[in-house]
């Protein structure tokens, strides 16, 4: 191995720059692409995509080996921009730059013969730049850049459509993030003026100042927490996300599984470890609401889940109350739960990514987009509601897909802490999980269809160059191969949860690294 | 009270009758004639102070700074009409009007 | 002091009648009475300017037999603050590129003089010219200078144009924008070279040549000056 | 001010000649040579600005550079001066100016009137910019703020139309009244200190009549408030920029009304020693005011120059909020304000240019039919959007980090109600940016009649813009250059009450 890897190349400290790079400049010269320029567009995302994948697998290999990468660049008087990969970066990264490649593929399949393309490839190249800035944040200012630039470069992917309804969600979508980002920069300035700096550290950096502020470092905690909880969908700040709907699949997909939503979650765990520090969070007496809040929005989300009969919608609030399982992992105090949390953040996303995936082949592929239309499509589509069907089973948690391992984890860490109620808030949410999946399960493979696919169905062959009445498959390649490989991801990462690299293994290095034992 | 602070003091009353004038009245004739005797008051104030006793014994019977500074200040005032008065002209042309119109924001 | 309730009361009413509609009687009080505060303001800082009065009378007349010429105001303007003379010029230049730039000037040729007009130029035009031809040169060291016999060249113009003396043709051509930028470029020509001589700074005349320096600025000076008022006065380009 | 004891450089008072005279003897040959006056503009913009750069080196290199005009020293004669403060506004004039004349070419290629005197009359404008940051001297500096007002208000009529005139005669009047109010102000200083020279006034002003000193400075200011346009001098703002053609609105915000503002700062903190405490506070409320109203307004507009014009406004309410933090100590708010100042005038200048190419390509520049443009220039509605993100204080751009220095210096001093202004101010800005972005996202409605937009003119509003978001970056590198001295908070002057003249 070592020879592979010598810690001592300048060129390591670059590595951040170059996966920051290996999506946006792709997506730059994507904008001058002209609308024809398919395979241009298309070897561009793709070799960003495989490159960046390639630059992490790198980094996970040093980082294994005790290696940290840092890149620093003076941006204030006394405050650097800081990218740095640990053990928690790579992690989000991982899974950001692995779905990025996967949702590229599906987004070439899904976009073909829509209009601007190259803008909606450029700005989905810099949505992921921003997102991994977001996961090699060193401190909370770069944190705070790279989150805003995540605002801003989905907000064109939210409006893609530019229907009223897009341009509505934008709004919404807009008035959400833009405030939530006040909010998050009057909590980073005000936390700087107090402590002097903003790097994050291994159980925090605000304990030298909690005695003397215990007031102001509550409101910082809710400022900031209020400003990444817009992304996280914390209930009540969730608003934008059903909303955000409209916008083409693979933008759902990168909201809800690879950016958006994901940096907000990222973000709590990083303010609760790495800038107070869990202790010292608990020692405010702050993580007690935090935790009230993710169980409302767990049972909440859920709630409203079940009443949607817009397949997407549904999918929608179902993140609501699964990204929420994160921020309760990281709210009970303990490294169990710590655990559970952390290792959802790439459960949820590979898990969620397949079902919207799914969602977008059902509607791209049979118009289909409410739950009522759903009757009898597994005859149909086998494959992509197979896949749906392994998904869905694992967001309610059943064995071994990777949703178990979360929940297990999850009530596991309540247990050790010694505080039970969050224990019925999984029982109840995974109840409620089953109760609006389950009816869309049944009624796809149980179910007779109420109708001939109609239209659809004539474009598809159409698109299939006539088959004749031969065999062909359910829908393009590239649009059935993603959610197949996300399904399998989901299933393998929970079945081989033990094994060196898996998120799980993962996310335990990252607790005994940064949680601090007694 | 001495000569030169009489001046000054009337240059004063100028100058603040003038910025009545210049608020109050619409035309912009009347405008231009406000700035106009504004800044004569403005003038009065720095060359009337300059005859006041100086500190040192100098043949000079007032500071000459002053008196080269509003002579400068005088051209400028001049030029400054004679811009104005070619902008209004214009509009007057253009527009028939001699006011700046609905907003009575000046 | 004593001046002050009679002029206002003057000016209140006769402007009323003819004031804009707009504002309304209180507003006008509360004008007058803020105005009242802003006059009582200056008053009570001219009050309380003290004697003896600092200036720079002493200063000028201690460097005054180096800068050329003998009256203090002249050797003020062009040699001690000159620079701000030199943008003075500029100010002038430009409110007639700025008069130029919305229109064109009614033109003198059609004005038809009355009887008066129609002869006065013939006796003043010329005179005027010597007149300001005396102030200049006297401006050394007595009052005058460039610009009061600048002003005077502008009046000669302004009368011309009156009496509908028709103007040659290249007058209002090239000639008429070298003539007015003449002050400007020769001044600031002079002031970059100064600049450029060894141990120089811009605007540092020799007091050699100062006096020659300063002449021939307030040459160019003086003809700009009066073609830039007659110019304003005209109204718009040619 | 402390005197720099460090022996100035030789090349510093050289480029000082350089960059007032250059500009000067360009305006000059324009008016003399109107058929050539764009290439020679152009050549002029272009030497200009390089002598800028080498002046700000020789600044950076070997401290503030002076000259002594005439060779006269200080009281008698007039003095050059070009600090950190003076270089940073003159490099940001240099780089709006030489982009704006490169937009210039292409905006009148096709307008010979327009062409013939917006070249002269815009070289004047730089040479009075150049001529006030430098001047070290309150009554020279007089000369310099009314050769900027005549050229800002020729150039505003230079549309020619109704409204253009309208808004130029109203900004002359309003300039020419500050400047008188300001020249009060210097006369009353002369008579009471004898001198009108920058260093030497503020060593006398301790010393001086205290009535006649208050009404001097309350005077000054109020004339530089009302060029500066702040909340409630601003009503004469919106419809001089939004009147005149595109380059000239773009020098207009960007430069023209940071001018006198340099100057207000300029007083404030180098020549009064810092004014009153509650003189500041008054400042900060207006401040915050033109930051809510302007914001508003610019919200509510439906036409583009308009928003961008009330933007303005807003955005100079932000100098001022600087003033109250300043003055209790928190010199990092100085830092801010000026780096809001350039990010501002980089970013507003192409917003100006992006919406000069708006108007040329639609002929028109109502909001809600933007729609068709924006499609068909990106370049533009890029620059547009990179412009807001400065606008709004995104990161990494300039406006980001004037902000952040704000806000630091707001909660050390725990002043949560700036805190709030300076944040709804940057939320309320995404607003009306976002209202003009999104329609590069709506499906374009009708086709109308269009002209085509020279590629020089989309790159170069582009350009600023880019410029706006990495001022962002350039922080530790001339951060040195605006180190303001410590406003103490004993001050040496107390300014009268009100100040409204």
């Amino acid at each position: 191995m070592t020879p592979l890897f010598d810690p001592q190349l300048p060129a390591d400290a670059l590595l951040p720059l170059l996966v920051l790079a290996s999506s946006l400049l792709p997506g730059l010269v994507v904008f001058f692409l002209g609308e024809a320029r398919v395979g241009t567009r298309t070897a561009l995302n793709l070799g960003g995509a495989f490159l960046k994948l390639g630059l992490v697998g790198w980094m996970i290999l040093g980082v294994y080996h005790g290696q940290r990468y840092e890149l620093r660049m003076p941006l204030l008087d006394d405050l650097d921009l800081v990218l740095r990969v640990g053990a928690l970066s790579l992690l989000f990264l991982v899974l950001s730059a692995g779905l990025w490649l996967v949702t590229t593929v599906y987004a070439v399949g899904y976009l073909e013969q829509s209009p601007h393309r190259s803008r909606f490839f450029g700005f989905f190249s810099l949505c992921v730049t921003a997102t991994v800035g977001v996961a090699m944040a060193g401190n909370l200012l770069t944190f705070l850049l790279f989150f805003e630039m995540l605002t801003l470069t989905t907000y064109p992917l939210v409006v893609h459509r530019g229907t009223e309804a897009a341009r509505r969600a934008g709004v919404v979508y807009l008035t959400h993030t833009v405030l939530a980002g006040a909010l998050l920069l009057a909590g980073t300035v005000w936390l700087y003026t107090l402590t002097g700096t903003l790097a994050f550290a291994p159980r925090g950096f605000v304990s030298e100042v909690a005695s003397e502020h215990p007031a102001a470092l509550t409101a910082i905690f809710a400022l900031l927490i209020g400003g990444v909880g817009v992304k996280a969908a914390l209930v009540p700040l969730h608003g934008w996300l059903p909303q955000a709907m409209v916008a083409p699949a693979p933008v759902s997909a990168l909201l809800h599984a690879v950016a958006v939503v994901k940096a907000g979650a990222f973000g709590v765990v990083l303010i609760v470890y790495d800038v107070f520090g869990i202790e010292q969070a608990a020692a405010l007496g702050v993580t007690g609401p935090l935790a009230l809040v993710a169980a409302v929005t767990i049972v909440y989300g859920s709630l409203r889940a079940l009443f949607q009969d817009d397949l997407k919608r549904r999918l929608a609030f179902s993140t609501v109350s699964q990204v929420s399982y994160i921020v309760l992992g990281v709210a009970i105090v303990g490294p169990l739960a710590s655990v559970g949390g952390i290792v959802h953040l790439v459960h949820q996303g590979v898990m969620k990514i397949t079902l919207f995936f799914c969602a977008g082949n059902l509607a791209e592929t049979l118009g289909i987009h409410k739950v009522s239309e759903m009757n009898g499509v597994g005859r149909r589509m086998p494959w992509t509601m197979g896949a749906f069907t392994l998904a869905a089973l694992g967001m309610i948690g059943v064995p071994p897909i990777a949703g178990f391992i979360s929940k297990w984890y999850l009530s596991l860490g309540a247990l050790e802490a010694g505080v039970h109620w969050p224990l019925y808030v999984l029982i109840a949410s995974s109840l409620l999980n089953a109760a609006y999946f389950l009816p869309i399960l049944h009624a796809a493979w149980m179910r007779e269809p109420s109708g001939p696919w109609a239209e659809a169905a004539a474009r598809a062959s159409a698109q299939a160059g006539d088959g004749g009445g031969r065999p062909r498959p359910e829908t393009r390649w590239l649009l059935l191969l993603p959610p197949l490989v996300t399904a399998a991801l989901s299933v393998l990462i929970g079945l081989f949860a033990s094994m060196p690299v898996s998120p799980l293994e993962w996310s335990l290095l990252i607790v005994e690294r940064e949680f601090h034992y007694p | 009270m001495t000569q030169p602070v009489f001046w000054a003091l009337v240059g004063m009353a100028l100058v603040v009758l003038a910025l009545y004038a210049l608020i109050v009245h619409a035309h912009l004739l009347r405008k231009v004639l406000a700035l106009n005797v504004m800044s004569s008051g403005v003038f009065l104030v720095f060359i009337g102070l300059a005859r006041r006793t100086p500190g040192e014994d100098v043949p000079m019977a007032a500071d000459p700074v002053p008196q080269a500074m509003v002579l400068t200040g005088i051209v400028v005032a001049v030029a400054a009409t004679g811009l104005a008065l070619a902008l209004i002209v214009r509009l007057r042309v253009l527009t028939g009007r001699t006011t700046l119109g609905d907003d009575t924001g000046d | 002091m004593m001046l002050r309730p009679r002029t206002d009361r003057q000016a209140g009413p006769a402007s009323s009648a003819r004031a804009d509609k707009g504002l309304p009687p209180a507003a006008r009080a509360l004008l007058v009475l803020a105005l009242l505060a802003v006059f009582a303001g200056l008053v009570l800082a001219v009050l309380s300017l003290s004697e003896p009065a600092p200036g720079l009378a002493a200063a000028v007349d201690e460097r005054i037999d180096e800068s050329g010429v003998s009256h203090p105001v002249t050797a003020v303007l062009l040699n001690f603050r000159g620079y701000d003379t030199l943008l003075e010029l500029v100010v002038l230049v430009l409110a007639v590129m700025g008069a130029w730039s919305v229109g064109r000037a009614r033109g003198c040729a059609g004005n038809v003089p009355g009887p008066l007009l129609r002869q006065l130029p013939r006796l003043m035009a010329p005179l005027m010219v010597l007149v300001a031809g005396y102030l200049l040169w006297v401006g050394a060291h007595a009052p005058g200078g460039a610009f009061q016999a600048g002003s005077l060249l502008g009046g000669v113009g302004i009368l011309l144009c009156l009496s509908g003396y028709p103007l040659p043709g290249w007058a209002n051509g090239p000639a008429l924008r070298v003539s007015a930028v003449l002050g400007v470029a020769v001044f600031a020509a002079l002031g970059v070279v100064a600049a450029l001589l060894p141990g120089g700074a811009p605007l540092d005349w020799p007091p050699a040549q100062a006096k020659t320096l300063i002449l021939t600025i307030e040459l160019a000076a003086m003809l700009s000056i009066g073609v830039v008022l007659a110019a304003l006065f005209a109204g718009g380009r040619p | 001010m402390p005197l720099d004891p460090s022996g100035p450089g030789l090349a510093g008072p050289a480029w000082m000649l350089a960059v007032v005279f250059l500009p000067l003897a360009g305006a000059l040959l324009c008016f003399l040579l109107p058929r050539l006056a764009a290439p020679v503009g152009l050549v002029a913009a272009a030497l200009t600005a390089a002598s800028t750069l080498a002046l700000t080196l020789a600044v950076m290199a070997d401290g503030t550079a002076r000259t002594q005009l005439g060779g006269w020293a200080a009281p008698l004669g007039i003095l050059w001066r070009a600090d950190g403060l003076s270089v940073a506004l003159l490099a940001m004039t240099a780089a709006v100016g030489v982009t704006v004349s490169l937009y210039a070419t292409a905006y009148f290629r096709n307008d010979e009137h327009e062409r013939t005197f917006f070249w002269p009359l815009w070289l004047l404008l730089w040479t009075a910019l150049n001529a006030l940051f430098v001047s070290a001297d309150l009554f020279n500096l007089y000369v310099t703020l009314e050769l900027l007002g005549f050229a800002a208000a020729s150039l505003t009529a230079l549309g020619g139309s109704a409204a253009a005139l309208t808004g130029a005669i109203r900004y002359l009047l309003v300039s020419v009244l500050g400047s008188l109010s300001y020249l009060l102000g210097v006369a009353l200083i002369y008579h009471g200190c004898g001198t009108v020279d920058l260093a030497l006034v503020a060593a006398c002003v301790p010393d001086a009549p205290r009535p006649a000193m208050q009404v001097a400075a309350g005077a000054m200011i109020a004339g530089l408030l009302l060029k500066t346009a702040l909340f409630p001098f601003h009503f004469w703002l919106p419809p001089a920029h939004g009147s005149a053609p595109a380059p000239v609105s773009a020098v207009l915000s960007a430069l023209v009304v940071k001018a006198s503002f340099y100057l207000v700062l300029r007083l404030w903190v180098d020549v009064l020693g810092g004014g009153g405490r509650w003189v500041a506070e008054l400042l900060g409320v207006l401040g915050a005011a033109a930051v809510l109203w302007g914001s508003v307004l610019a919200l509510r507009q439906e036409r583009l120059k308009l928003l961008i014009a009330y933007s303005t406004v807003a955005q100079v309410g932000y100098l001022f909020i600087a003033f109250p933090l300043a003055v209790a100590g928190g010199a990092v708010a100085w830092t801010g304000a000026l780096y809001l100042a350039l990010a501002h005038g980089l970013a507003k200048a192409a917003m100006f240019l992006s919406a000069g190419n708006l108007l040329r390509f639609g002929g028109h520049d109502r909001i809600a039919e933007l729609d068709s443009a924006v499609h068909r220039l990106p370049l533009t509605l890029t620059a547009f959007a990179l412009a807001g993100v400065s606008i709004m204080g995104l990161p990494p751009s300039g406006g980001f980090i004037g902000k952040w220095l704000l806000l630091e210096a707001a909660f050390e001093q725990e002043r949560f109600g700036l805190v709030a202004v300076i944040l709804l101010g940057g939320v309320l800005a995404a607003a009306y940016v976002f209202k003009v972005v999104g329609h590069a996202f709506t499906p374009a409605a009708r086709e109308r009649r269009i002209r085509a937009v020279p590629p020089g003119m989309e790159w170069s509003a582009l350009l600023l813009a880019a410029a706006a978001i990495v001022l962002g970056l350039t922080l530790p590198l001339i951060s040195p250059l605006l180190q303001l001295g410590p406003a103490s908070a004993a001050s040496a002057v107390t300014l009268a009450a009100g100040g409204g003249a």
